[in-house]
Formats: structure tokens, C-alpha cells, sequence
């Protein structure tokens, strides 16, 4: 079974119905990147591990080749008509849930990390923005003060992607709009691997960034990621994780990680179902849901109290609304212009 | 009597060496595969039992298979038709990218023709930019002398990278968040042949593709002209024959196939070009094209077998605990046995040497 | 006993064409004979030796050499026994110069290295002391046909084998060039070493071999011939199992006006001037022959003539008309075309016998309409060209690498002179060719000639163009050094011409 | 333009390091091709190269037993390419993405079995050493002091492999069995021993590259990590005309490129379209710059054909 070190599931509270529906079987179409991403499909995974732990479900899961053959695989869970609910991940999973829970109205489907309106499927997204801003704004702040051990004098930070998906960018704005909300002249670095399983051309991308200045990188690049890590470790500069908690991957070097909790999101649905909650439709989970945030724990890099202090401020602001990261690269001087957290 | 006859004759036609030696070399793929299977703890029974399940058990599941076939005849197609000119095309999947791009591209614009007309206008737009793709290979051969292979590398990567490029950008459905272009309309999709599946006449196109290619090998002038150029270049000069010519209509020709591919994938399966819709068709394509043997109906015998395999994966995935990789590792060994004839000659005379030592009075056999 | 090679019993089936190839054959070797072997176009010749060799195993039988029990299953067994071949088929590697492809296996060498130096060195004695025209550095791809036969040859030298066997070693030699060959042969013999040749030149058996022996249809006829004792006749009789008629002479009966005329042709490549200044008329019902050393431009001609090279400049008329195009143009002129090397040009060996009769002719309307092919028609075609022709196949469907060098050679001169051109251009048309196919397409030649075609035949045998030819030009580095008549000009005559050594035009 | 001056260090030294598992996998195709075997498993050789080195340095804890382990497991996967061109006669095109796709899914497999998770390894062991002591070394000191002492072993490797091929007796064997196995072979040389030494040369060096991937470059392995790296040595092997000093050159040219367009991303032009920089020029470099390159002859032939 595949393991997902650094993933532990807070544990929601699950009432008191695990006894009776000891039967129940949950059924997961996982992404085609598959199980071993350490991330995203893995973290699902946890989720329904800690699922049948304890609410006592059984779960199956699949991992799709293509794009294409996601709709095959809804449609096999649902045709056999054992599941109390389907989960999809992703948001290119959308057309293919949509167009087989047409087809079985009775049947629940959650499709996790979609905002799409879909009749008959629960979707739950988050919000990239969220997810990177708080450590954009680490980053805008510590390259700026560089009191940090191995931050340097220059203003210049950076975001390694693996491909460019629409969707991933608006990670990239998160983090670039948190870094330019503290710190509206830093420079922000962005370049992309074009695989995101290939570490070495990671690594290049990111001592590229370190050479030209960065100290801090962000990475949305999957296991080319890890090439991050060692580019970082490697020149003495930092970076941020992304998904579940990577900060054991290089403690002294990754001050945090842009923490997306597919893994309780994946756990809240199988409850949900369970206790006759599941509601269709779309339902946002945020910062103030827990399932984004930043976290620090595991690394061995110590951020100032005053550091800390903002960014949980700024994070406060952002969930009761006062704050709202920019979306798009065409909006950016505007936002910049207008959201400053120095005045 | 006659008819028993007739279907010994029959028997005999297709019991011949090419034939059993594929059938053999599957067994073994799948023995070696059960054995790698029990090894690491799984039972190879229940693998098998499995993937026959979720190819062949029911109408869904049939229809699963021939829909994971059509992509993997028609690349198939695609390098067998340029291999008949000994060019060795490695570009099927760059081919079979710009062909599904294009196709959805058309399909998605409302050209204010009938269903039928722009359907089959969108198809043939997407071979040409296939066909055409492939056809600069055709012509660096021709007029540099450009190695082949490094040059379908090459294109491969740059069509990825330039399709994701409009389908992230310029071309990307409106509020997607992923890489991919509009739907396209619904008068140029494939009907369905059986409703709540995704099959469509795709896999019929798939397989008149292979007839046609035959038939244009063995009775047309041009088949004949490539067969000759790829076997004797030299003798095709002196006969009169402009190679060059030759050469880049068998890349126009193995480009448009594979565009074809692409095209079929988007009006029947997906609807739309998806960034990262092909597992590497155009790669499996040599696979198919090997088990193939060369010859366009092998292909469609090989087609099937590799859809079988991978649309019998997906319910070993849902109902056993045995990793996907399992199937991969199955088909790779497909693969390499297929491709080694001579292990499995080899392995019959073993046998057949076995058999006659422990058989004394059978040695006569052994002569014949 | 002075046995040194004893082959008894020996049979061979090859599995991929069933073809029993050699049926229970006996063959001996006397020290220090020249020895002769005789045969028909695949009777079996090659397959005894390579056995011989050691290249064709496995194989059934037994050889014996220098009393021992061998059995013989690599090449590197018979090299050890001092035993060499000069094969058929070229065995070189044209991007390797010439010492390398001598020396290998058996390099010099200063430890791991290469000794380039004492290879060329050495290799250069040798090409002195049998007055070859050649250059140890030279990359065998420069080198002409007849240049790569002498690098063969001295391979076969090198290294001392007492057991020499040379596979048609003549085929593309001049006349000069086969006496040269033949004082090697003979000085090798004195130093007691064993030779076997094989040709399909009788005279040259009479000329050189000690003994002979005579394979058929894989039987061993007649062995232990002693060549002084026979006629040529008697040995084409053993071969072919009746009388041939050899050296066919039959002048035309009535030449015509000119169908042919080059004017002016130059070919200048890679600022070499390959072809200079060639002018040749061709009548209808004449045969022109051209004579010449290969290397000297007959390849280049030859292909400028049908279309396949561009030449700097040239004025082809047809009948008069002035002619232009590329291959495709020249064969819907009606210029027929059978290529120098059959295999590389002329055939596509995998392939089956009907497409390779319609090759070329494809677009005919008897074979094709629209694009697609007529495929009862070509294979009736096809069957009745095997008839016509005797072709030895199972049938219109056999692939042409199944068949035998002198029945390819049929397929395609089947293709051309069924196809009734006027003007045919044909190069070495019985290289390699047994003497029952050669009279064959010797007499075929002349009956087309004698229909008033115009036929115009570049051969390296110059017993061949002597006879068939009506005129008679030389060709020599590129141009026509002469021109005679029909028997004005006798073989050593030739000879001279061909190697330079004299020229009408300085004569002049 | 100017942008790129000021980081032409930093560019050169990211086009050698890119360039070095290219060049070692290249350099064992040349092994390979000059033999008469179209190395189009070179992929399949990095990626279990890659493997056994992270697997040989968890178990020995030492990232030096891992380069060896990369060169033997590259060695092991060539063996069997060997055994399917040399031994079976298979179409080399076909066991080349044949044993791609096998050692894809086999290193994924035994990844899980191994380590419980199919994406990736632990972290391991890495090389440390570097090229430090050449800091001092005028102009190029800067660029070279950071580079692994692989650059050091690669180049040593490119001259060897010079040298054995074109200066040994070795090598003249080795090449003629490439251009005309059946000559090769009636002149009594070992023609498939030779060709098996051609393949596992060419597997270790492959293996060596794809070594200098996972417990070089980085410390670990990942499912796929050599993203088709092998495929662009088979283009680098045949754009470098089969020799190890052109091989060099081709690869430092599509390094280069490389490199570059990860300096020029962000500047405006959409990334998919500047990761096109390398393969671009490799396609103008084929069709302009080294025209008609001839593969060695025997490429697919075989000592007994007929
Ligand atoms: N690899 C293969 N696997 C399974 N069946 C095959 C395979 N190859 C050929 N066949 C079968 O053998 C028959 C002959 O097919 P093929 O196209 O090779 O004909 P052919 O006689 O070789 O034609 P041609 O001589 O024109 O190439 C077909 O009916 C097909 O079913
Ligand atoms: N490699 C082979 N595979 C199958 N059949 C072969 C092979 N080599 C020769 N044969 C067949 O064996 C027979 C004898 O061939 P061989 O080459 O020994 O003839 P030969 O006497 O040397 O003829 P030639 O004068 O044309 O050289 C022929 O019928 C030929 O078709
Ligand atoms: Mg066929
Ligand atoms: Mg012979």
C-alpha cells in the first residue's frame, strides 16, 4: 500500500453512525498521475484509508490511464450499483461524472477539487489562491528582511511549475500576489519544467532561479518538485512545498508547505454519505474550512514572531473576507496597486 | 462432409506458423506475467479471470475494449503504412496530437454546414494537419537527408508542447481550468452504437482503414511503388520511380492515419482536445504494429489483443488488489515476445526433442 | 594419399527455401592442384565450399582435411587450417580502407593497438609483388568492381592459406586482369599451395586447372577430370547435359538508319570529369558494343543513358527527335533498360517474380488502369514469361531471392524484352550467368537484333562483346579511345585500347 | 541579449550538467550502433541505470556502490536487448520500445515493492564530490567547479571511447562487425560476442548516465525520472555521426539550447513554446547543419543472414 508520509488526517468527527454502516463501499476514480505522487492521489488515498479505520467502510480505487477513460470507470462503480458513494479528483473529471450521474440519478457522486456546477454531483473545490498565498506572503516578507540564516540581499523569489495548466497558474497568482501584498517591488520568478516527473530538469529550473537572485521558491511541480528541494539544499536558499505537509523532505530548508488537505476533504464526503448529509451541488472549502493553509510544522526553519504575526493576520483577513488574492496576471498591477499590507 | 472439409481447410488456413506463433507467444506473455504476478504475492488466477471479465463481460465491456482499441489499430496502422516504405516513424504520437487539435478546432466552430458534412470535413482536416505533420519528415528525408527518427523525436515534443501551448492558451475552452478546447458541437460527434458506452463507428473506421491499406498495398500502383522503394530504393530509380516522391506520400499517408486517430479520439470519445489525452498511442502504435507483423489485417488482430489487455486492466484495477503496473508489466512482455518469433520456434523444438526422447517410437516425426 | 581436403557424403537442405542444395557429394582435393568447379547457376557450387569454409553449417556428411576429422561450423574453423575464400558476394566494408579490410581478424598490432603502419606496409608489398594498381589507404567504396575483386583477392593471400578457394573471381575481371590473376595463381601453386576456382568460363578452366569437377542440380557429375584431357565441349556437356553452343557469331543481317545518337556528352562531378565528350551513334539492327576496364565511366554512362543520372550536358535524339526526362521518360520512349548489378538495380529480391516482371512497366496499360493494378492480367503475364523464358521457380508468387543468379538475371531481361523497346541499352547481360542461360540471352539478343532493335551492350567480357557485337567501341577514363568493326580488331588489340596504353584519338 | 551575458556562467554550467547523462548514454549508443544495434532502448538503460543506483546506494549506504549498481543494472537490462536483437533476430525498433516500456513499469513495480510507494524512492546517498579544486583554473574554473566529478569520469570516458574505437584493434573489430557482419564473421571474428560486449558497454555507460540522474543530480529515484532522455541520446548519438567527439558537441548544443530556454522563461513568451527552443534546433542542426548522416551499415544485419 502506498505510504504518504507527512499526511496525517486531523480526524473529523464522525457521530456516531460508523457502527451500522459497516458495509458501505466507497469508490475513488484516482487522477491519472496515480498512486506514488506523495500528494494529491496518495493523500486521497489516506483519506479513505482513515475512512475505513474509522467508520469501518470498505473502498476500491482506480487509477485511470487517460483522460478519457475516466467516464469507463464511473460508469463501471456506478453499473455495479455496490457504492454508496463515488469520489472523483480533479477537475478534469467533470465531464465524465457529469455524464454518468445523469445516467444514474439514485447514485451519489463527490467530485473532489472541481467548482463545477454539476446536476446530481457534490463538488468540492478549493481555492488555489488560498492555498499559496500565505507562504507568498513568508516570502515577500523574509526575502525582503533576509534575517533569515540563507536568504540573501536581493529581492527576488521565485514559482517552479511543472506544466502550465490554467488551473496551476492560478497557484502561481496566489503565491505572486501574497509576496507582492507585503512586498509590491520584490521580483517574482516563474518558469516551468514541462513534466512533473522529471526532478533533474526541477533542479536546473530552481538553481537557475537561486542563481539569478531568488531565495525563496515555490514549487507546484509535482515529484519534479523534489528537484526543488535539492536545488535549495544544494545552494543554501529555500523553498515552499505544496499539497500534503513536504517540509520532512529538507527541514532546513523548506520554511513551509502550501498545504491543501485533499485527504480530510476526501474524508468529509465519506461522512457526509454516511450520515445521509450529502447534499448535490458546489460547496467551497478554504482557508477558513482548514482544507488550505500554510504549515510549518516538521521544518527546522524558524520564521520571526512578527512574521508570523502578519501572515496569520493577513490569514484572517482573508477568511472573513476583507482580503481576496488576485486571480489573474492581467489583474495583478491593478490588485498590487490596490491591496498593500504596508501602507 | 464437404462443408467438414471445408472447415478443416479453414482451420489449417489460419493454424499457420505467423498465426500460432502469436498465440504462443501471448501464452507466454501471460504465463511469465502470472509467474512475476504469484512472485510478488498477488494470485495470477483471479488477474487473469479479471481482465477476461472486464474485456468480454457484458455489452459495456465489449464496447470498453473495441473503444480502447480504435486508437491502438489506427496508430498501428500508421507505422506499419510508413514502415512499407522503410521509414520508421516515430512521430505517430505528434501526429495523432496536431490531427485531434485540429479535428476539435473545426468541430468546435460553427461552419453553418449539416452535421455530416462538417463531421467529415473536421476528420479530413484533422488527417491533412496529421498527414502534412509527418510529411515534413517526407521532405527533410528527401531534401537534406535527414535521419528519420531523430526527426519524428523532435516533432513529437514540439507538437505536444505547441498544442498544450493553444489549449492552455488561446484555444482553451472558455472557464476551464484545465488545458483543453471547447466541446465540439454536437452535430460532428460519433453517434453511439450502444447508448451509455462510448462506442461509436470509430472502431469501424478503424478497421476499414486497415482493409483499405491492404487492398492499397496489394492492388493499386502507388502501394506498389512504396513497397518497391522500401525494399530496393535503387531498383526504384532505375525503374522509373521518383523515391522522393514515394517517400513523402508514405509519411503524408502514415500522418494521416494518425491524425485520423486523433480526430476519431475527439468526435468519439472525448468530445473535445484534452491536454494529455494520449497514454503514448503513437509509441503503443509500434507495439501493435509489430504484433502486427507488418501486415494492416495483423493489425487489427493485434489492435484488439492490446485493447483487450487494456480495457480488461481497468476492472483488475477495480476489483483486485494487484497494482495497475501489473498490466503494464503484462503488456511490455506481450511486446517482447511477440517480437522474438525464434524463442518460441526455439522452444518447440525443445519439446518436440523432449518429447522424442522420453518417446523413443515417435523419432519418425522428427524428419518431416 | 596427398589428399589434404576429402568431402564425403555430403548433403544440405537449406530450411528457408527447402531447397536441397547439395545431395550426397563427394569432392577431393589434391595438394598443390588447381582445382576447377564446374556447374550450372545454382547446381550447388557456392553452397560445397562455404560447407568447405565452414559458413554453411550445420550440414550433413563428412570433411576430413590433412587426414583429420573436422567438423567444420564457423569460418574461424577453416582459418585456422589455413584455409581462405574469395567469395561470390563481395565481403568488404566500403567505408574501411583497403588494409583493413585485408588485415582484419589478423592484425597487427603494438599491444592493444592498432599497427596501421605495418598493416599498410605489408599490404603494399603485397599488392607490389602481384603488380596490382592499388592503394592499402584507399576506402574500398572508391574503388571500381574489379579493384574490390583484387582487394578480395589479396585478403584470401594474406596470412599464408595453404587452401586457397576463389568463388568466381574472374566474373569482373578484364582479360588482362585475368591473366594477371592467373600468373598469381600459378606462382601460388609452385609455392604449393591448393587452389579451387570456380567459373563459368570454360576457357578459363582449360587455361589454368589441373583437374576438374562438375556439379548438377546438387549431384556431384563428374569429379577427378583431368583437365588436360578434355574439351570445353565435353565439359559444357557434363554441365548442362547436352550440347551448347558457345561463341555465337552471327553478324547482322541488315543495319538500318540511326535510331540512337548521343552527341556531346559530358559528366563532370564533384569537379572530376568522369565522362568527356562522348558521341555514339546506335543503328536499327545493329548491336554496339562497348568495351572497357570497369571504373572507366561505363556505370555513369550507362546511367545517363537510361535517365537516372543528369549529365552536364548531352544531346540524345531518338529517331531523330531530341530526348529528355528522367528514368520514367526514357522508359516511356521505349528505351529499354537492363541494369549492370541485378540485385542492387535491377530487382527487389523480396519480392515476388510478377511484380518484378511489371517493375518499371507498372503504368502500362496492360498492367495497370486508373492506378490500380490488373492482378490476372500481370499474373498471367508472369506465367507466361516463366515459360517463355524457362525460368526455374515453383511459380509467379516465388520471391526473386529465392531464385538462383542466372534465373534472376532471366526475370529481368524477360521484363525488357517483353516489353518490346526500341532502343535497348544492356549492361554485363550474363555476369554470373551459367553458359546454358548465357546462350539463352545471347541468342535472344541477336533474334531482337535481328528484328531491327537497336541494342546497345556495355560488357566487362570481352569474349562477349567480341561476338555479339556489330561494332565495337573502347571506352577508357571516360571516353572513347576507338572504334572498330566486327573482327578488325583482334583481343589483345583490345586489350591495349582498354588499358590506355594506345588511343585512335592520339593517334590521330 | 544583454540579460543572457550576465548569466552565461550559470547558463554553461546548467548545459553541462544537462548535457552529462546525455553524453554518457550517447556515447554507450555509439558502443551499441557501431556494433550493428540500434540502441533504441537507451531509455530503458538510463531508467534502470537510474534505479539500481538508488537502489545500491539505500542498501549500501554509499552513493559510489550506487554508480556502480546504475552501470551494472543498465549492463543487466542491455544484456537482455542483447539477447532479444542478437540471439532472437527481433527488429531492434520494436525490443527497443519494448524494453522502454518494460523497465517503465518494472522499476515502477519494484519501487512499490521495495520501498511501498510507487512514485518514488527515499532519499539516498548522493555523490559529493565535485570539481572544486579546478575553481582556480582561468575563465572555465568557474564554470567547471561546481560540476560533479562525473564530468571529469564522462570526459575521460569520451576519450577512451575515442581511442578504443578508432585506435585499437579492438575498436577496427567492433566497427567492422557493424558495417558487414557476414564479412566480419567469414574473416573469423566472433560476431555476436562481439555485438553482446557492444550492447553491455553501451549499458553501462547508459546506466552510468541515467546513475548520474538519481544519485547525482538529485538523491532519489522517481517513477519515469529519465522523461525521455533516452530518446534524445538516440538523437544526439545520430546527429554526432557515431563519434564520440561529435556526440559531445551535439549533446552541448541541445544542452545549451536547453539551458537557454530556462533563462528565457518568463520573459514574456509562453513556456510551451520557449521548451520548444531545443528541439527546434536540434531539427535545424538535422536539416542544415549535418546533412546525410550514414548510420554504420551492418545497423540490423546479422553474421548469418542470407
Ligand atoms: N500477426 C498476426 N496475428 C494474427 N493473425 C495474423 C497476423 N498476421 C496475419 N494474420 C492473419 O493471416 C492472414 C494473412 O494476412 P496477411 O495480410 O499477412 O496476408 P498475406 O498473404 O501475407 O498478404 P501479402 O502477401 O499481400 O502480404 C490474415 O487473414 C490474418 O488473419
Ligand atoms: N541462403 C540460402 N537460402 C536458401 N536457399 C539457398 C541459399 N543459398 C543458396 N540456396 C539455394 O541452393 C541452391 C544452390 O545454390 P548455390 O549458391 O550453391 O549455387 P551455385 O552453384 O553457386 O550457383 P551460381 O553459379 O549462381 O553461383 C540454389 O538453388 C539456391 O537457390
Ligand atoms: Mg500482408
Ligand atoms: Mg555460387
Amino acid at each position: 500500500t502506498p505510504a504518504s508520509e507527512g499526511t496525517a488526517v486531523e480526524k473529523v468527527d464522525a457521530g456516531d453512525s460508523a457502527g451500522e454502516t459497516s458495509s458501505s463501499r466507497v469508490g475513488i476514480v484516482l487522477t491519472t498521475g496515480g498512486l506514488g505522487d506523495k500528494n494529491f492521489n496518495d493523500m486521497a488515498y489516506d483519506g479513505l484509508v482513515q475512512a475505513k479505520e474509522d467508520l469501518a467502510i470498505e473502498f476500491d480505487y482506480v487509477e485511470p490511464k487517460v483522460v478519457s477513460d475516466y467516464v469507463s470507470h464511473f460508469r463501471m462503480y456506478a453499473e455495479s450499483g455496490e457504492y454508496e458513494l463515488i469520489l472523483g479528483l480533479g477537475a478534469d473529471q467533470a465531464d465524465a461524472i457529469a455524464e454518468v450521474a445523469s445516467e444514474f440519478p439514485e447514485q451519489k457522486f463527490s467530485l473532489v477539487d472541481s467548482a463545477a456546477d454539476l446536476s446530481g454531483v457534490r463538488t468540492v473545490y478549493t481555492d488555489w489562491t488560498h492555498q499559496t498565498f500565505l507562504c507568498g506572503v513568508i516570502a515577500g516578507l523574509e526575502t525582503k528582511a533576509g534575517n533569515l540564516e540563507n536568504a540573501n540581499e536581493e529581492n527576488v523569489v521565485g514559482v517552479v511549475l511543472g506544466m502550465e495548466y490554467p488551473i496551476l497558474l492560478e497557484g502561481v497568482m496566489g503565491f505572486t500576489s501574497g509576496v507582492k501584498y507585503v512586498n509590491p517591488d520584490a521580483e517574482v520568478l516563474q518558469a516551468t519544467v514541462g513534466d512533473f516527473s522529471d526532478p533533474a530538469k526541477g533542479k536546473e529550473i530552481a538553481l537557475s532561479m537561486y542563481n539569478r537572485g531568488a531565495d525563496f521558491i515555490q514549487h507546484i511541480a509535482g515529484a519534479s518538485g523534489l528537484g526543488v528541494f535539492n536545488a535549495a539544499k544544494e545552494e543554501n536558499r529555500y523553498a515552499f512545498g505544496v499539497g500534503g505537509n513536504q517540509n520532512h523532505n529538507a527541514p532546513d530548508y523548506i520554511v513551509a508547505t502550501s498545504i491543501r488537505n485533499v485527504n480530510e476533504m476526501v474524508y468529509n464526503e465519506v461522512v457526509l454519505a454516511l450520515e445521509d448529509k450529502w447534499v448535490p451541488g458546489p460547496t467551497g472549502s478554504g482557508l477558513k474550512e482548514g482544507s488550505v493553509g500554510y504549515s510549518v510544522e516538521g521544518s527546522n526553519v524558524v520564521l520571526s514572531e512578527s512574521t508570523i504575526k502578519i501572515v496569520e493576520e493577513v490569514k484572517a483577513m482573508i477568511i472573513n473576507g476583507e482580503l481576496q488574492p488576485c486571480r489573474t496576471i492581467e489583474e495583478l498591477d491593478a490588485w498590487v496597486g490596490n491591496n498593500q499590507y504596508f501602507q | 462432409m464437404e462443408s467438414r472439409a471445408r472447415i478443416k481447410a479453414l482451420l489449417k488456413k489460419l493454424m499457420n506458423r505467423k498465426v500460432m506463433i502469436s498465440v504462443l507467444a501471448l501464452v507466454m506473455a501471460m504465463v511469465t506475467s502470472g509467474i512475476i504476478i504469484k512472485l510478488s504475492g498477488y494470485s495470477p488466477v483471479e488477474a487473469i479471470m479479471a481482465i477476461f471479465e472486464g474485456a468480454f463481460n457484458g455489452k459495456s465491456a465489449i464496447a470498453r475494449t473495441l473503444v480502447q482499441a480504435t486508437p491502438l489499430i489506427l496508430s498501428g496502422l500508421a507505422f506499419t503504412v510508413a514502415q512499407k516504405a522503410q521509414l520508421i516513424n516515430l512521430g505517430v504520437e505528434g501526429q495523432l496530437y496536431l490531427g485531434a487539435l485540429a479535428t476539435a478546432m473545426v468541430g468546435s466552430m460553427d461552419l453553418g454546414v449539416p452535421g455530416g458534412l462538417h463531421l467529415i470535413f473536421a476528420i479530413l482536416v484533422g488527417m491533412l494537419v496529421g498527414g502534412l505533420y509527418a510529411g515534413i519528415v517526407g521532405v527533410m528525408k528527401v531534401r537534406f537527408g535527414s535521419n528519420e527518427v531523430i526527426a519524428t523525436i523532435m516533432l513529437n515534443s514540439i507538437a505536444i508542447l505547441v498544442a498544450n501551448y493553444f489549449v492552455s492558451g488561446p484555444w482553451k475552452a472558455v472557464g476551464s481550468v484545465t488545458g483543453q478546447t471547447e466541446k465540439v458541437l454536437d452535430q460532428v460527434r460519433l453517434a453511439r452504437l450502444i447508448p451509455h458506452t462510448q462506442l461509436t463507428l470509430a472502431i469501424a473506421v478503424a478497421i476499414i482503414s486497415c482493409l483499405i491499406m491492404k487492398w492499397f498495398f496489394d492492388h493499386t500502383v502507388p502501394g506498389y511503388e512504396i513497397k518497391v522503394v522500401g525494399q530496393n530504393k535503387t531498383a526504384a530509380k532505375v525503374a522509373g520511380i521518383q523515391t522522393g516522391k514515394i517517400v513523402i506520400l508514405s509519411m503524408l499517408l502514415s500522418g494521416a492515419i494518425g491524425g485520423l486517430a486523433g480526430g476519431l479520439h475527439v468526435l468519439g470519445v472525448d468530445g473535445r482536445f484534452i491536454t494529455g489525452f494520449s497514454p503514448g498511442y503513437g509509441f503503443s502504435g509500434i507495439a501493435v504494429a509489430a504484433l502486427g507483423a507488418g501486415s494492416p489485417i495483423g493489425v487489427i488482430v493485434s489492435g484488439l489483443i492490446f485493447g483487450v489487455i487494456r480495457s480488461g486492466s481497468m476492472l483488475l484495477d477495480l476489483k483486485t488488489d494487484i497494482p495497475l503496473t501489473y498490466a503494464d508489466v503484462v503488456q511490455a512482455l506481450v511486446i517482447i515476445f511477440v517480437a522474438t518469433p525464434m524463442l518460441i520456434t526455439e522452444m518447440i523444438h525443445k519439446s518436440k526433442r523432449v518429447v522424442s526422447a522420453m518417446n523413443p517410437s515417435s523419432k519418425k516425426g522428427e524428419e518431416s | 594419399m596427398n589428399d589434404i581436403v576429402r568431402m564425403t557424403d555430403i548433403s544440405k537442405v537449406y530450411p528457408s527455401s527447402n531447397v536441397r542444395a547439395l545431395d550426397h557429394v563427394d569432392f577431393t582435393l589434391k595438394k598443390g592442384e588447381i582445382h576447377s568447379l564446374l556447374g550450372e547457376n545454382g547446381a550447388g557450387k557456392s553452397t560445397l565450399m562455404k560447407i568447405l569454409y565452414g559458413m554453411n553449417a550445420p550440414y550433413s556428411g563428412e570433411v576430413v582435411i590433412y587426414g583429420e576429422k573436422k567438423i567444420m561450423s564457423k569460418p574461424i574453423h577453416a582459418i585456422e587450417l589455413g584455409i581462405s575464400m574469395v567469395h561470390q558476394h563481395f565481403m568488404l566494408t566500403p567505408v574501411m580502407t583497403v588494409a583493413e579490410n585485408i588485415v582484419i581478424g589478423r592484425e597487427p598490432r603494438k599491444g592493444i593497438l592498432f599497427d596501421r603502419e605495418s598493416a599498410e606496409r605489408e599490404i603494399q608489398k603485397m599488392i607490389d609483388t602481384y603488380g596490382f594498381n592499388l592503394s592499402p589507404k584507399a576506402k574500398v567504396e572508391d574503388l571500381s568492381t574489379g579493384e574490390q575483386q583484387r582487394v578480395e583477392i589479396l585478403k584470401a593471400m594474406y596470412g599464408g592459406a595453404g587452401i586457397i578457394i576463389l568463388d568466381e573471381p574472374t566474373a569482373v575481371l578484364t582479360p588482362q586482369e585475368v591473366n594477371d590473376l592467373f600468373a598469381i595463381m600459378r606462382r601460388l601453386k609452385a609455392d604449393g599451395k591448393t587452389i579451387v576456382i570456380i567459373t563459368h568460363k570454360l576457357k578459363e578452366t582449360i587455361n589454368i586447372a589441373d583437374r576438374a569437377s562438375v556439379l548438377r542440380d546438387g549431384k556431384m557429375i563428374r569429379t577427378d577430370i583431368q583437365v588436360k584431357d578434355t574439351t570445353i565441349e565435353e565439359l559444357s556437356r557434363y554441365m548442362v547435359g547436352r550440347d551448347v553452343e558457345l561463341g555465337i557469331q552471327r553478324p547482322s543481317l541488315e543495319i538500318g538508319e540511326v535510331a540512337f545518337e548521343v552527341r556531346n556528352l559530358n559528366l563532370v562531378e564533384r569537379e572530376h570529369s568522369i565522362l568527356k565528350q562522348i558521341n555514339l551513334k546506335v543503328h536499327r539492327g545493329e548491336i554496339l558494343g562497348i568495351a572497357g576496364i570497369e571504373g572507366n565511366g561505363q556505370s555513369e554512362l550507362l546511367e545517363v543513358l537510361t535517365g537516372v543520372r543528369k549529365p552536364t550536358s548531352m544531346e540524345l535524339r531518338k529517331n531523330g527527335e531530341l530526348l529528355k526526362g528522367d528514368a520514367r521518360a526514357f522508359i516511356d520512349q521505349g528505351i529499354g533498360h537492363v541494369p549492370e548489378d541485378r540485385m542492387s538495380q535491377g530487382l527487389v529480391a523480396s519480392m515476388s517474380i510478377m511484380e518484378n516482371l511489371i517493375l518499371g512497366y507498372h503504368k502500362r496499360p496492360q498492367f495497370s488502369k486508373r492506378g490500380l493494378l490488373k492482378d490476372t492480367e500481370i499474373e498471367e503475364f508472369s506465367d507466361q514469361m516463366i515459360e517463355e523464358y524457362r525460368i526455374k521457380a515453383p511459380g509467379s508468387r516465388t520471391p526473386c531471392k529465392m531464385l538462383s543468379g542466372g534465373n534472376q538475371q532471366k526475370v529481368v531481361i524477360a521484363r525488357i524484352f517483353s516489353e518490346d523497346p526500341d532502343i535497348i541499352i544492356i549492361a554485363q547481360p550474363t555476369r554470373g550467368v551459367d553458359i546454358g542461360a548465357m546462350e539463352y540471352i545471347h541468342s535472344r539478343m541477336l533474334d531482337l537484333r535481328d528484328e531491327g532493335k537497336a541494342i546497345l551492350l556495355l560488357s566487362a567480357d570481352l569474349d562477349e562483346v567480341r561476338n555479339l557485337s556489330d561494332r565495337l567501341l573502347v571506352i577508357y577514363e571516360g571516353e572513347i579511345v576507338a572504334e572498330a568493326e566486327r573482327n578488325q580488331m583482334n583481343e589483345s588489340e583490345i586489350g591495349l585500347y582498354m588499358t590506355g596504353s594506345r588511343s585512335q584519338k592520339s593517334g590521330e | 541579449m544583454s540579460f543572457l551575458q550576465d548569466n552565461m556562467v550559470y547558463i554553461l554550467v546548467a548545459t553541462i550538467s544537462m548535457s552529462i547523462p546525455l553524453i554518457l548514454a550517447s556515447l554507450g549508443g555509439i558502443f551499441s550502433a557501431r556494433s550493428g544495434i540500434m540502441a533504441l532502448g537507451l531509455e530503458s538503460m538510463m531508467m534502470t541505470g537510474a534505479f539500481t543506483a538508488v537502489v545500491g546506494t539505500y542498501f549500501s549506504g554509499n552513493a559510489y556502490v550506487g554508480l556502480l549498481a546504475g552501470m551494472g543494472g543498465g549492463a543487466l537490462i542491455s544484456y537482455l536487448y542483447g539477447i532479444l536483437c542478437i540471439r532472437y533476430k527481433v527488429n531492434q525498433v520494436i525490443a527497443g520500445v519494448g524494453l522502454n516500456l518494460l523497465a517503465l513499469s518494472a522499476t515502477t513495480l519494484l519501487t512499490e515493492l521495495i520501498w511501498g510507494n510507487r512514485g518514488s524512492s527515499p532519499q539516498v546517498a548522493s555523490i559529493q564530490l565535485n570539481l572544486s579544486f579546478l575553481s582556480k583554473v582561468p575563465v572555465i574554473g568557474k564554470i567547471l567547479e561546481g560540476q560533479s566529478i562525473l564530468l571529469l569520469i564522462t570526459g575521460v570516458f569520451v576519450c577512451v571511447a575515442w581511442f578504443v574505437l578508432f585506435k585499437t584493434v579492438y575498436g577496427l573489430r567492433l566497427r567492422i562487425v557493424g558495417e558487414n557482419p557476414k564479412a566480419a564473421s567469414t574473416m573469423g571474428l566472433k560476431v555476436k560476442a562481439i555485438k553482446y560486449q557492444g550492447v553491455i558497454i553501451c549499458g553501462m555507460l547508459a546506466g552510468l548516465g541515467g546513475a548520474y540522474l538519481s544519485i547525482d543530480h538529485i538523491d532519489l529515484f522517481q517513477r519515469n525520472m529519465t522523461a525521455g532522455r533516452g530518446y534524445i541520446a538516440v538523437v544526439i548519438m545520430i546527429l554526432g555521426r557515431y563519434h564520440p567527439f561529435y556526440v559531445v558537441v551535439a549533446a552541448l548544443i541541445f544542452g545549451f539550447s536547453d539551458a537557454i530556454q530556462i533563462y528565457l522563461q518568463g520573459q514574456g513568451i509562453p513556456s510551451q513554446l520557449m521548451q520548444t527552443i531545443p528541439y527546434v534546433v536540434t531539427l535545424f542542426v538535422l536539416a542544415f547543419g549535418v546533412k546525410h548522416i550514414r548510420p554504420p551499415a551492418g545497423i540490423g544485419m546479422h553474421e548469418d543472414d542470407h
